[in-house]
């Protein structure tokens, strides 16, 4: 969790450090979007739950760890107020195997939607709104599930 | 140790509620999570709203996702809050 | 197709303003191994096939942006002789949903992979070799075709 | 334009046969991709060993993936090469 943007190069060049000799590194950036539902975005403010975030977190990189061959994993998730285009979330995955560092990084982020405590509340041209849970989220959760 | 419990709302429960926390006293009728919803539901205006209709209310006990039937000892940290949005 | 090293934050940044609004930027990026069935890995060499390899990587972008909804697709395949830890390829790809982002990426690579006319040569601590195409690959880009 | 085509080798191809391309002279009896491989297993040496036996060798006509049955035409460019291995 930090207020700070972060560089991707430089989670990649952390990554490729602490690996070891991994093939395959896959990164998901998430972004504010411009647009939700039709209204303009002007920005958005993250809540989380201190102590318990960092905990989901760690728990989510755990259960990947024990699904799949992984040399690393980076999370980070911003917190506080963002503009639209402003950079949210990273996950990164280093493997030996392209399929395991995909697998796990769609994993991770299908995890934080769904079981880390962040909440978004955009500020947009129609005024304030905190934003739903989509049921894709939760479906997208538990096709891991098998 | 008193025989409390810690109670921590977030986001949109935080604003509707106007209270991000509060320490609440344990008793005999008050041993699971669905306990204090049940409590915190018959207190007036909002609290009813809120934890007495039917919206999706996640809880933590001790920053761990719990379901209804947990049980709560005296200084665990209960945490209410809507469904999450992170990412 | 280039023989320089690429920077993933300009491939980030580059892609991001040419995606318009989109909420996910899914990338990978494979690098040299240190080792290769026991054998350290001093340096490899990757040949192309001229003309082809260009419009092999078009048709499999045109592929992906027909199945997908994306915003921009990049991919960058280095040439030439290469260190073991170099960066070998990157491909990103933006979209409004990170499914689309994360599948896309995948189907790319996978298809890069078995279609398009890369061939590596390793310098190795016990002579030079050409690698060998890989059974698991042939079967990766399979699952597609269903 | 000539009746010719031409045909380029790749990677360990390239090297086995110690040829990188060549120009072809097309006559009836060399219309198809099959043809071609056909031809260049009866020359001696390397040529017979990769051309003439059991190994997995990729095939394209004007720089597209192309299967042993492709017809071929005066001015098309062909190649030959190993299974890919980049990425």
């Amino acid at each position: 969790m930090q207020t700070e943007d972060f560089s991707i190069d430089e989670i990649h060049s952390e990554l490729r450090q602490r690996a070891g000799d991994c093939g395959a590194i896959v990164s998901f950036v998430g972004l504010v979007r411009e647009f939700d539902e039709d209204a303009s975005i002007q920005s958005m403010t993250l809540e989380h739950y201190p102590g318990m975030t960092e905990k989901a977190l760690a728990d989510i990189a755990d259960k990947a760890s024990q699904r799949w061959s992984l040399g690393g994993i980076s999370i980070i998730h911003r917190v506080g107020t963002l503009a639209a285009g402003d950079q949210i979330v990273v996950v990164a995955t280093a493997s030996a195997h392209r399929r395991d560092a995909f697998e796990a990084a769609e994993f991770i982020m299908d995890y934080l939607k769904t079981d880390a405590p962040f909440w978004k509340k955009e500020r947009t041209s129609q005024g304030e709104r905190w934003v739903e849970q989509r049921h894709s989220d939760l479906s997208s959760t538990e096709r891991w599930h098998k | 140790m008193s025989d409390q419990v810690s109670v921590l709302y977030f986001a949109s429960l935080r604003e509707q509620l106007g209270c991000d926390r509060e320490d609440l006293q344990l008793t005999d009728e008050l041993s699971t999570l669905e306990d204090v919803q049940r409590h915190l539901a018959e207190r007036q205006g909002s609290w009813q709203v809120v934890f007495g209709g039917s919206a999706n209310i996640l809880s933590a006990v001790n920053q761990q996702m719990a379901r209804a039937d947990t049980a709560i000892k005296a200084g665990d940290e209960v945490a209410f809050f809507p469904p999450v949005t992170g990412g």
